[in-house]
C-alpha cells in the first residue's frame, strides 16, 4: 500500500477548486437579486487564484497533493489528488475560462433596470460555473464512478450552453450531443461496473496495484474507452461536434472545444497509462493511433470544404483531437511514459490546442458579430475592418499549422521526434500531412479576410478593443507555448513517480 | 419463491424490453416502459437491494413514467434523427447488439467467486456515522461528495430544462397540463391521496437511517403529490423565479457544503461529522436535501415556464 | 450454490440481455423519444449488473454489498435528470417545428 | 389451526390470482377500452382484495396486516382513480390516434 499523505492546508485547495464553482452557482440560483454575471466577477479570479496556488503547491512541493474526503480511506471513501499533469489542467481551464468570462461580460449582462435574472445571462454564467467544477473534478478525481458523475455535469452544462440560442438548427445539434454523450456515459458505467465486480475497488491509485490484463479488465477498459471516446468526439464518433460546437455562443464553443473535449481524453490517459499495467500487446495503443490518424486527414479535409467559418473550426477540432491519440504507442517504449519525448509531446498539443481553439472561436464571435453572418466567401475587407480579430486567427492558425514558433510547432514536432526514433514512419507521415492540410484551411480563411472587398465597410460598430485584445492574448500564449524547450518537463512526471 | 420466480422475472423484463424497442406505437412503448419500471423493481427486491427497489419504483417507473407521458402527449413528429433504417441495417445491428450481449453474459459468468465485496469494509466503521442503514452511510459518510454532486446534477437539469423555455417566460410559471379543466376523477385522486403521501414518506425518510428507505424514495412521493395538487388545479404551479423556490432548491447544497465545512474544525476534515453528533447531522442534510429534491423533481417534470411571470 | 442457476447470476444474463436490447434501440429506432426509451434499458441492465454484483458480495451479515447499491440510487437519479432534460428539448424541437410562425425564432 | 388457516390462505389466494387471470384476458381479448378496463378494475378490487385476505392469517402482527389492507385500499382509490382518467380519455379519443410507426 503507499503510505496515505494526511490532509493539509495546501491540500484543502483541491476541495475548493471543485467547490468554489458549484458556490458561485448556488449563489446565482438562490439569490436572484445578484445579477449571476456579478457573482462570476468574484468566482472566477477567485478560481483562477486557486489553481495558480495548486499548480505551485505541486510544482515546488515536487510531490502530488491528496486530500481524503470525510476522512474515510479508499477504497471505501473518495479523494483528490493533484500531480503535475492535474495541476497543469487545472490552471489551463483557470485561464480558459478567465477568457470567456472576459469574453462575455458584455454579451451575457443582465439588462438594466431588471431586478431578477434573464433566461440568457442566467444560463450562461450558472452553467459556465458547473462546467468548471466537472472539469477540475475530473482532473481532481481518484474513483472511477466519481468521474461518471463529473462527466454528466459535464454533459448537461455543455448541452444546455449549445442550445442557448434556441435556434431549431442548435436545438437538433443538442439533442444528438445529448444522446451521444449519453450513450459514452452509458459505456463508461458498464466498464465501472464490471472493474468493481472484478476488483471491487474504484479508485485508480488502488487498481494500479490490483489489476491485471485479464478478459474482464481489458474488456472493462474498452467499453470505457470507446464511451470516452464518443464524448471526446474521436473519429468515427464526431459526428456530434461540429453542429453542437459552430451553434454554441463563441465563448461557450471557445470552452466547449478547448476544454470540454479533452476531459473525457484525460481521463482516457489516466485509464491507459495510471490503472492498466504496460500492455503486454501494443496493438490497442496502434488502434487508437490509427483512429487519430482518421481523424487527422479526413476531418481537416472535410474543414477544407466548409463554406461557414465555425465549422470549419469545428472541424479541425475533430482532426486536432487525433493527435492527442497518436500518443499512445509514441510514449510506449523502455522508458517510464511521463520522460519519452511521446507524452511530453501529446501533453502539449492538448495545451497549445486549447489555446489556439479558444482564440480562434473567439474570433469568428467577434468576427460574425461585426458582419452578421460567418460565410467565408464573403469575408474579403475583413482584414480592414478586425485587424486584431484576424490577427489572432492567423497566430492561432500557426499553431494548428504546426509553424514555429508555436506551441503546435513544438508538440508536432516532439510526436514526429518520437515517431521516427521508434521507426513508426506512417504516425510521422500523418503528422506532416495533417499540417499542410491545416495550412489549406488556415489561409483559405486568411486569403478570404485579407483581400479587398465590400466586408470592409458593412454595417454594426465595431467590437470593443478590450474583447479582441482577450482573443490576441489567447493566440500570443498559444505562440509563446513554442518557446518552451523541447524535452520532457520534469513537472508532467510529478507524482508519477509513485506509480511502478 | 427462488430461481423459477427469478427467470419468469428475467424472461417477463427482457420480453417487456423487446416489445418496447419493437411495437409501433411510441404511447404504446411508454405505457410499455412504465410497466418495466415496476418488473425492474421487483428485479431489485430478488437482489435484496430494497432501496434501489424502492427509487426504482419511485423514480425510474414513477417520475420517469409522468414526465414521459407528459410528454408523449404534446410531442408532433419531428424531423427525423435518422431515416428509419432499411432491413440490412436493422441486421446488422440485431447481430452487433446480440454479441455484445453474449460477449458481457461471458463476462459475467468470468466474475470471480467469491466476489471482492466491501460489505464488511462498509459495516466495520458504521458505529461512527450512527446509522442502521449502510446504503444510507456509503450515501451521506463515505461518498457523501458523490450524493452532494448528485444534487448539482439534479439543479443543472432543472436549470436546462427551464432553459428551453422562451425568453419573454422567464421566471414564469409551468404550465404543464392546461388542457382544459381537470377532471373529477384527478381532483377526487388529489384531494384523497397526498395526505397518505404525506404520511408515506415522511415514515420512510425516518426509518432510511437504519433501514431501506430515505431521502431520494421519500422525496420523490412528495414530489409527486405536489405534481398532483398541480394537475387537478387545487395547488398553482409555482413561478421558476420565486425567491421561495430558489431558495428550496439550493437549500440543501448548501446545507450539505457548510456541514461539510464545518468539520474543517470539529472533526477531521472537509465532509467528515464529528463522531457524536453524526446521525443528528446526517438527518439535518438529509432533511434539507429533501426540500431541494422535491423542488427539482417536480419542477423538472412540470417542464419550463410557459406563462408570462406575475408581477 | 453452483453459479450457473443462482438468481444473482440469472440476472446478470438477464442485465446483458437488456444491454444488448437498449444498444439495438438507441441505434435502429427513428424516433427520438423512443431513443430516449431506449436509452433507459440500456442504463437499467448497467445498473441491474451493479445490483448482481452488489448482491454477490453478500458478506459481513449483509444481503449485498452496499456501495453498488448506493452507486445506482445516484445512477437512477441521474438517468431521471437526463431524460427529463432530453424530453423537454424534444418537446422544444417538435414545438418549434410544428409551429414555425410562433414558437421558432429563425434568425442568421 | 394452522392448518385451517393454511387451507384458507390456498383457497383465497389461488381465488384472487383466478381473478388476475381472468382480468388479465379480458384485457387481452376485449374489444374497447372501457371493457377492457372493466376487466381490469375486477382483478385490481377482487383478485387484490382475495389475496390480501389470504394472507392475513399468515402474518405475525396485527400491525403488518394492518399495512397490507392498507395497501388494498390506496389500490383502490388509484385504480378508480386512474379508471376513470382512462375512460374520460377515451371517450374523448374514441379512435386510438396512431403516432407515426417506424
Amino acid at each position: 500500500m503507499m503510505p496515505v499523505p494526511v490532509n493539509d492546508a495546501a491540500s484543502l485547495l483541491l476541495v475548493l477548486a471543485v467547490l468554489l464553482p458549484i458556490l458561485g452557482l448556488c449563489a446565482m440560483l438562490g439569490l436572484r437579486g445578484l445579477h449571476p454575471e456579478r457573482v462570476a466577477r468574484v468566482a472566477v479570479p477567485l478560481g483562477v487564484a486557486l489553481a495558480v496556488a495548486v499548480l505551485v503547491e505541486v510544482w515546488t512541493g515536487g510531490q502530488a497533493l491528496h486530500y481524503t474526503l470525510g476522512d474515510w480511506e479508499p477504497p471505501l471513501g473518495l479523494r483528490l489528488r493533484a500531480d503535475g499533469l492535474s495541476a497543469v489542467m487545472l490552471v489551463l481551464s483557470a485561464v480558459i475560462i478567465l477568457a470567456a468570462a472576459l469574453f462575455s461580460q458584455r454579451q451575457f449582462r443582465t439588462p438594466e433596470g431588471i431586478a431578477g435574472d434573464t433566461r440568457a445571462p442566467f444560463t450562461f454564467w450558472s452553467m459556465l460555473m458547473a462546467m468548471w467544477s466537472a472539469l477540475n473534478l475530473v482532473f481532481l478525481g481518484e474513483d472511477l464512478f466519481n468521474f461518471f458523475v463529473a462527466l454528466e455535469l459535464l454533459t448537461f452544462s455543455a448541452v444546455t450552453l449549445v442550445c442557448l440560442d434556441g435556434r431549431t438548427a442548435t436545438l437538433h445539434a443538442a439533442l444528438r450531443y445529448l444522446l451521444f454523450a449519453l450513450l459514452g456515459s452509458v459505456l463508461y458505467l458498464l466498464g465501472v461496473a464490471l472493474i468493481y465486480g472484478r476488483y471491487g475497488v474504484l479508485d485508480i491509485g488502488l487498481l494500479h496495484e490490483l489489476v491485471q490484463a485479464d478478459p474482464v479488465t481489458l474488456a472493462a477498459v474498452a467499453m470505457m474507452t470507446v464511451g470516452l471516446m464518443a464524448k471526446a468526439s474521436l473519429f468515427p464518433l464526431h459526428l456530434w461536434l461540429p453542429p453542437a460546437h459552430a451553434g454554441a455562443p463563441p465563448a461557450a464553443s471557445a470552452v466547449l472545444s478547448a476544454l470540454v473535449v479533452k476531459a473525457p481524453f484525460f481521463l482516457i490517459l489516466r485509464l491507459w497509462f495510471d490503472l492498466l499495467p504496460p500492455l503486454p500487446s501494443p496493438l490497442a495503443g496502434q488502434l487508437l493511433a490509427a483512429l487519430g490518424a482518421g481523424a487527422i486527414l479526413l476531418c481537416s479535409l472535410v474543414a477544407l470544404r466548409q463554406a461557414r467559418l465555425k465549422l470549419l473550426i469545428a472541424y479541425s477540432t475533430v482532426a486536432q483531437i487525433g493527435y492527442l491519440f497518436l500518443m499512445f504507442p509514441l510514449a510506449a517504449g523502455p522508458l517510464a511514459f511521463w520522460e519519452t519525448i511521446g507524452w511530453t509531446g501529446g501533453v502539449l498539443q492538448l495545451v497549445s490546442h486549447a489555446f489556439a481553439k479558444a482564440a480562434m472561436f473567439l474570433a469568428a464571435g467577434l468576427i460574425a458579430e461585426t458582419l452578421g453572418h460567418d460565410r467565408i466567401g464573403e469575408f474579403a475587407g475583413l482584414a480592414r475592418r478586425l485587424p486584431v480579430a484576424v490577427a489572432a486567427f492567423a497566430l492561432a492558425g500557426l499553431s494548428l499549422m504546426g509553424l514555429p514558433p508555436s506551441g503546435g510547432f513544438n508538440a508536432k514536432l516532439l510526436l514526429l521526434s518520437a515517431a521516427a526514433a521508434s521507426g513508426q514512419w506512417w504516425i510521422a507521415a500523418v503528422i506532416l500531412a495533417g499540417g499542410m492540410l491545416a495550412a489549406g484551411y488556415v489561409f483559405r480563411v486568411l486569403g478570404a479576410a485579407m483581400a479587398d472587398g465590400p466586408a470592409g465597410e458593412a454595417g454594426g460598430p465595431p467590437s470593443p478593443l478590450a474583447r479582441q485584445l482577450v482573443v490576441l492574448a489567447l493566440a500570443l500564449v498559444a505562440v509563446a507555448l513554442g518557446f518552451v524547450p523541447l524535452q520532457p518537463f520534469a513537472l508532467l512526471g510529478i507524482g508519477r513517480e509513485v506509480l511502478p | 419463491m427462488s430461481e423459477p420466480f427469478a427467470l419468469l422475472l428475467t424472461l417477463l423484463v427482457l420480453l417487456t424490453a423487446g416489445w418496447i424497442v419493437t411495437v409501433r406505437e411510441r404511447r404504446a412503448a411508454v405505457f410499455g416502459f412504465i410497466a418495466y419500471g415496476l418488473l425492474l423493481a421487483l428485479v431489485w427486491i430478488r437482489l435484496a437491494a430494497v432501496d434501489v427497489a424502492l427509487t426504482e419504483a419511485a423514480i425510474g417507473g414513477g417520475a420517469t413514467g409522468v414526465l414521459l407521458l407528459r410528454v408523449s402527449a404534446r410531442l408532433g413528429s419531428i424531423r427525423g434523427m435518422s431515416a428509419p433504417p432499411g432491413l440490412a441495417t436493422r441486421w446488422i445491428a440485431g447481430v452487433l447488439c446480440a454479441g455484445v450481449s453474449l460477449a458481457l453474459m461471458a463476462l459475467v459468468l468470468a466474475l470471480p467467486d467469491p466476489a471482492p465485496s466491501l460489505a464488511a469494509a462498509a459495516m466495520e466503521p458504521i458505529g461512527r456515522t450512527g446509522l442502521g442503514n449502510p446504503v444510507t452511510a456509503v450515501l451521506l459518510a463515505y461518498r457523501a461528495l458523490d450524493t452532494f454532486l448528485e444534487i448539482i446534477v439534479l439543479l443543472l437539469a432543472l436549470i436546462g430544462v427551464w432553459s428551453l423555455g422562451a425568453d419573454r417566460f422567464w421566471g414564469g410559471e409551468p404550465a404543464a397540463w392546461r388542457t382544459g379543466p381537470p377532471s373529477p376523477a384527478l381532483v377526487f385522486l388529489a384531494r384523497v391521496l397526498p395526505p397518505f403521501g404525506i404520511v408515506i414518506a415522511g415514515y420512510l425518510f425516518w426509518i432510511g437511517a437504519d433501514e431501506p428507505g430515505g431521502k431520494f424514495q421519500a422525496s420523490t412521493i412528495l414530489a409527486a403529490m405536489w405534481l398532483l395538487a398541480m394537475m387537478a388545479g387545487l395547488a398553482p404551479p409555482p413561478r421558476t423565479g420565486a425567491r421561495g423556490l430558489r431558495a428550496a432548491l439550493v437549500a440543501g447544497p448548501l446545507v450539505f457544503l457548510a456541514i461539510g465545512f464545518a468539520g474543517l474544525w470539529w472533526a477531521d476534515g472537509f465532509l467528515a461529522y464529528p463522531d457524536a453528533f453524526a446521525k443528528p447531522l446526517i438527518i439535518l442534510i438529509e432533511a434539507a436535501l429533501a426540500v431541494s429534491i422535491v423542488a427539482a423533481l417536480a419542477l423538472m417534470v412540470a417542464g419550463p415556464a410557459e406563462r408570462l411571470p406575475r408581477r | 450454490m453452483t453459479p450457473l442457476v443462482s438468481a444473482a447470476t440469472l440476472f446478470g444474463l438477464c442485465a446483458s440481455g437488456m444491454v444488448g436490447i437498449g444498444l439495438y434501440g438507441l441505434i435502429v429506432l427513428p424516433d427520438a423519444l423512443r431513443k430516449l426509451l431506449a436509452f433507459n434499458i440500456l442504463g437499467s441492465g448497467v445498473f441491474i449488473l451493479f445490483g448482481v454484483i452488489g448482491r454477490r458480495g453478500a458478506a459481513a451479515g449483509l444481503d449485498g454489498d452496499p456501495v453498488p447499491q448506493a452507486i445506482v440510487i445516484t445512477g437512477i437519479v441521474v438517468a431521471f435528470s437526463a431524460t427529463a432534460l432530453a424530453a423537454t428539448l424534444l418537446l422544444k424541437i417538435s414545438d418549434a417545428e410544428n409551429e414555425p410562425e410562433d414558437g421558432g425564432k429563425d434568425e442568421p | 389451526m394452522s392448518l385451517l388457516a393454511d387451507l384458507f390462505t390456498i383457497l383465497a389466494v389461488s381465488a384472487g390470482v383466478f381473478f388476475f387471470f381472468a382480468g388479465t384476458v379480458g384485457l387481452l381479448r376485449f374489444p374497447d377500452t372501457l371493457t377492457r378496463l372493466h376487466a381490469l378494475t375486477k382483478a385490481d378490487n377482487l383478485g387484490l382484495g382475495l389475496v390480501v385476505l389470504g394472507l392475513l392469517p399468515q402474518l405475525g402482527s396485527v400491525l403488518a396486516g394492518l399495512k397490507l389492507v392498507f395497501i388494498w385500499v390506496l389500490v383502490q382509490i388509484a385504480s378508480a382513480g386512474a379508471s376513470q382518467l382512462l375512460a374520460g380519455l377515451a371517450k374523448r379519443q374514441p379512435e386510438e390516434t396512431r403516432e407515426e410507426a417506424p
